[in-house]
């Protein structure tokens, strides 16, 4: 156990597994860099230096560096996980799904089902999201809504170092397509991270607390937001459950309906655009398993209806935020149903 | 040219078995029980058979939406395939995917695909499967003139050369992407495009079934001894509509009827075979008349096969879930 | 007014537009069909023949084929909309958008708000969706929840061969990129249609009836599903009101909670995939703003979390249904709020 | 070569204003107060600014994330430049761009692009516009080596020849694609692809600003006169990193000393103008001083504007919704 920041953590998953398993190999744009360079190779490791080393341990046959031709290196790691690899493909800003989305959504996502069960697609696709690093709008997208959306993925969201690392572990392990998003704002966070590998299992919420009188869920890098404005909250007496679902796809439905029934209450922070996104997933899904329980509407603290702006005045504007969460909390702490109802 | 006995029989039964299949889907679509799209392959079966003939069941194919003629040549079993088609549980994916959708990993088929220009990608993956794990395999592209113009295609073509795949990217010409002719959509030449890309070109009549062999055996042998990847152009013709249902207004009156005349590799391959006394008439006659029963025996089957039951809505989206 | 079907409809408004402004174009693969070829030309006009004559009558510089490259074309349509055109771009069948999503989403979505309003792009991009064609896996999807959750688009469903013809030439007049998604089992649908030229304005719902038990909301195809139903439970004393929300961006929130402030209970019909879709969205909607209103779980009537399955028997069982729906609106119908609540 | 004076000094004028710009933000991003991403076009100059001495307001282009050098090429003001990319309510953008979405389209500036490969496919479309309002206008794209291999790059190629439009493809090749060089990336020749896809190639030293102008008169000529695309060429080399930030540590000591050193645009321009009797040294000392304090007022006006308001936020989504 030792203090790991979010790059680190992913790193250290990525190195552990090829480690493990030769069949693990790495692909994307820069994951090393150098190559047909004058100068050093693993020059990069990444664009923001996350699988820095990785070529220097492994090789070039692992570590492969591609062209900038998005659609021909993830159908490649679509296609080599068919036969035999368990290939790791970054596709460095999620944005640029723009660019493959068709070997994701029709050839890798489907296969299996297509095809009656008999190709397994053992593939992951990380890439970085989110707003907050005045990237503007192409690229600080977050599209899990997207993914998510899309049977035949899975998705993950990890909101920490120690989440990241146990939850790519399994993902490497898993036999189906899974996207991997990490918020490109964490790579610095540091918590307390095991050295030896672990597996954090798909499709089971962590609750970083408990409390009794509003649930919220909360996505990503929102979870920290939410834990935050969940302190404050406290001082005041309003007690939050803070529900951190991990993957949005599964998405572990039995836990957020357990929650609610205990809280009646409940506020969903997601920094996705609003429309056709997790928040409203969520709340689907309680409005109609939930329904008996409720005693508040269904908050949502989502950014508003616009591509992401470039200045930080406006970024910050556009952001969920710890105060946007604190404020929806305790609108529906203090909401009481009309009498008439 | 050195072609074995094994080789060309087995080749000529391929070729038939196409044929027949196709051309007794053309009948049994119009009959309305055939559901969905059907894209047939006749007069193109010397290509993917002339192609296949060089490859094993550990070697990789990926297909089109074309795809009934790569996967018999790649060795899937025509009674599963017609059972899908027409959308039985007892069909090679159990009738969730259909005509367009027939794979069979186990063979190295890694599936027809709706997509035009999807499995040019999936196949740099397969050879860079095939490359780590060192099986001295091979992977192939089919894919068509319209697809040629596909990015997905065009990025891939490059990719392998960069990654120096063990790849081969069959462009199967047959002059027409639905209904517009290549003459308009394909800019330049494919030789170019290959030399644009780095790799190798190969070309060849592709309604000449020994054309295409030894011209396959050439780009794939390449291919696998390490030197990357190539590309083989073949020159086709198809017989039938894009889709069933495609009155083919777009092509001159006589077009296909002289290439049904002309260019039927199945009659030119009895024609040459017989004339340097390579097989007898009487194995091919045999041949035909065992794809034949093969033929009405798969089609009486599939007819017959119990439908997809409720529960398999829900199976094999995921591994686990 | 006469008769027209879906298809017609469609036909009918692409040529009235481009007789009236020379600026409207029309692209996509075989859009015409027969360039290039040794027989006729516009030999097909769009693989289903809903562009029949057009470049018969404007001939090839209005009613471009394009090479088997949605990237490049769709681009060229949004590259032509910012710099005086007004191009309907056909992408044939909406799942195709893997091949180019980023031409829709980063670039003609986004232009307006990066370039601080600077650019206008009246783009229309035409698509068939839907399932119930054993078109399979990769040729039936929905997908306009994928439209609908990026800022800078809007989205089209229209419902009836009316509707078709409204929305579409409302969509070639707006100054925005319209993606506009005709259901592919709808083309032969018949009713009748004025021969002149008109309008339906976007994010106006349009209530197909009105009723006091239970509101549906369906999108597209799905509006006639919940009309049946609606026929049906009628005989048996349960009167709905049907919305058919016609664009599902804007989506006119409005007239929504207004009727579910009426009759206290929803039921949502929509045949895209169920994560993330219309479904959850107008829940969630309801869910936070009609809560008060609330007298039942909202029902959502959805496809499974699979692909679309080839075989018929599947297909069915896959879809939405007249039956599904009748059950969902009497299961909401029937509902009463617990003692305790 | 026939060069007016205008031309001359205006494109010495361009040149110095691209330089002095990009060193400016390479010393203020170390300050910390410039946010998002900064990719710089010092040392490439010539290239953009050769292009653009044939254009007019009225002919497009569409420029990449390195994009400060086309804009400024094409007469983007720097001043509004400058405080877009301090995200100021009075940047061309209003702020909401940044450096990689600097756009003016009423100055033919279709945007810089964050995609890699997002220009090309617009320019088809511009080129289109410009054919059949019959401007005779042209439109081109600029992209890098690295985006050579995107598929929207190559479709667009194809798209451009099948449709015979006025555009140009210009592929400043300055031999790497963030980290990773182009000998590794691009396989084959950018030779061969312009053959590939039907159209004619030229190339010519982007560090040469009279090579560079002669030869894009002859491809924009091409273009213009309606006898379909042309490929351009350019090599280049850039000064700094990929992206502000960026310690190079892919490249050979000494390789970017030895550009500067050797192959400085504005040094062999002032060179070559002055042996030729071109054009006075003190003209050329005049626009550089010039041209020095307007990038400092452009700096101090950047850092004294007023940031976007709230109500920007929601502004300019939709035309109407
Ligand atoms: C990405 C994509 N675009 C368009 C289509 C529709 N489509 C199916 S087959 C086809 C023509 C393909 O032409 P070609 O590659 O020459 O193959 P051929 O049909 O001649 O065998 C088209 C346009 C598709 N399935 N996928
Ligand atoms: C579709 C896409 N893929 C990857 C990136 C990340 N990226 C930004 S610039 C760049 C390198 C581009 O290289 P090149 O085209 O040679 O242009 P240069 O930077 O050399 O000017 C990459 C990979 C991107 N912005 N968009
Ligand atoms: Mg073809
Ligand atoms: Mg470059």
């Amino acid at each position: 156990m030792s203090k790991k920041s979010f790059r680190q953590a992913i790193n250290e998953a990525l190195r552990q597994e090829m480690r493990r398993d030769p069949r693990v190999i790495l692909m994307g744009e820069d994951v090393a860099g150098g190559r047909g360079g004058t100068g050093v190779k693993d020059a990069w490791g990444g664009v923001l230096g996350v699988t820095k080393g990785l070529q220097t341990e492994f090789g070039e046959d692992r570590v492969l560096d591609t062209p900038i031709s998005e659609a021909s290196y993830i159908g490649a790691a679509a296609g080599a996980a068919a036969t035999g690899l368990r290939p790791v493909a970054e596709l460095m800003f999620v944005d640029f799904v723009g660019c493959c989305l068709d070997q994701i959504m029709n050839q890798a996502a489907k296969f299996r089902y297509m095809f009656g069960g008999k190709a397994r697609t053992p593939l992951v696709i990380r890439a970085m999201y989110g707003a907050g690093f005045n990237a503007a709008a192409q690229h600080s997208q977050a599209l899990y809504p997207l993914f998510t959306h899309i049977p035949g993925l899975k998705v993950v969201v990890p909101s920490s170092p120690y989440e990241a690392k146990g939850l790519l572990i399994e993902a490497i392990r898993d036999d189906d397509p899974v996207i991997f998003l990490e918020n490109k704002v964490m790579y610095d966070d540091e918590e307390d991270v095991p050295d030896e590998p672990y597996t954090i299992p798909f499709g089971e919420a962590n609750l970083t607390r408990e409390g009794d009188d509003v649930t919220i869920v909360a996505f990503g890098r929102m979870v920290n937001f939410a834990n935050q404005a969940a302190d404050r909250l406290e001082k005041d007496g309003i007690s939050c459950t803070v529900i951190d679902p991990r993957t949005t796809s599964p998405l572990d439905t039995g836990t957020i309906l357990d929650c609610v029934a205990d809280t009646g209450r409940l506020v969903i922070v997601d920094e996705s655009s609003p429309r056709c996104n997790l928040a409203t997933d969520v709340a689907a899904l309680v409005a109609e398993e939930a329904f008996d329980a409720l005693k508040a509407p269904i908050r949502r603290v989502v950014p508003p209806h616009t591509p992401v702006p470039f200045s930080t005045v406006l970024e910050n504007l556009y952001m969920p935020s710890v105060e946007k969460i604190e404020a929806a909390v305790r609108s529906v702490a203090a909401y009481h149903v009309k009498e008439e109802a | 040219m050195q072609i074995s006995r094994d080789i060309l029989t087995r080749s000529y039964r391929s070729m038939r078995t196409i044929r027949d299949f196709e051309e007794r889907l053309h009948v049994e679509f119009a009959t309305g029980e055939i559901p969905g799209f059907v894209h047939l392959y006749c007069g193109e079966e010397a290509s993917g058979v002339g192609v296949c003939a060089h490859l094993t069941d550990t070697d990789t194919i990926a297909s089109t939406h074309r795809g009934h003629g790569h996967c018999i040549a790649k060795g899937v079993a025509v009674e599963g395939m017609m059972a899908e088609i027409y959308g039985r549980q007892t069909g090679v994916c159990h009738g969730k995917g259909g005509s367009m959708h027939i794979a069979d990993l186990s063979l190295g088929m890694l599936g027809a695909n709706g997509i035009v220009g999807g499995g040019p990608p999936l196949i740099c993956g397969a050879a860079l499967s095939h490359k780590l794990l060192k099986d001295n395999n091979v992977a192939i592209a089919f894919y068509g003139d319209g697809a040629s113009n596909e990015g997905s295609t065009l990025e891939s073509l490059n990719l392998a050369t960069v990654w120096q795949l063990p790849a081969v990217f069959v462009v199967e010409d047959n002059g027409y992407g639905e209904a517009t002719g290549a003459s308009y959509a394909c800019a330049g030449t494919q030789k170019d495009r290959a030399a644009g890309f780095g790799m190798p070109y190969f070309e060849c009549d592709g309604t000449d079934f020994f054309a295409v062999y030894k011209t396959a055996g050439e780009a794939i042998a390449h291919a696998r001894s390490g030197k990357g990847p190539a590309m083989l152009h073949v020159h086709l013709s198809r017989w039938y509509g894009h889709f069933e249902g495609d009155a083919m207004s777009y092509r001159a009156d006589g077009e296909v009827a002289k290439q049904r005349a002309e260019h039927d590799c199945l009659v030119n391959f009895r024609k040459y075979v017989s004339e340097v006394s390579l097989l007898e008439t009487s194995v091919l006659d045999e041949i035909d008349a065992d794809v034949k029963s093969e033929i009405d025996a798969a089609v009486i089957a599939a007819k017959a096969a119990p439908l997809p039951e409720d529960a398999d809505l829900m199976r094999d989206v995921y591994v686990s879930y």
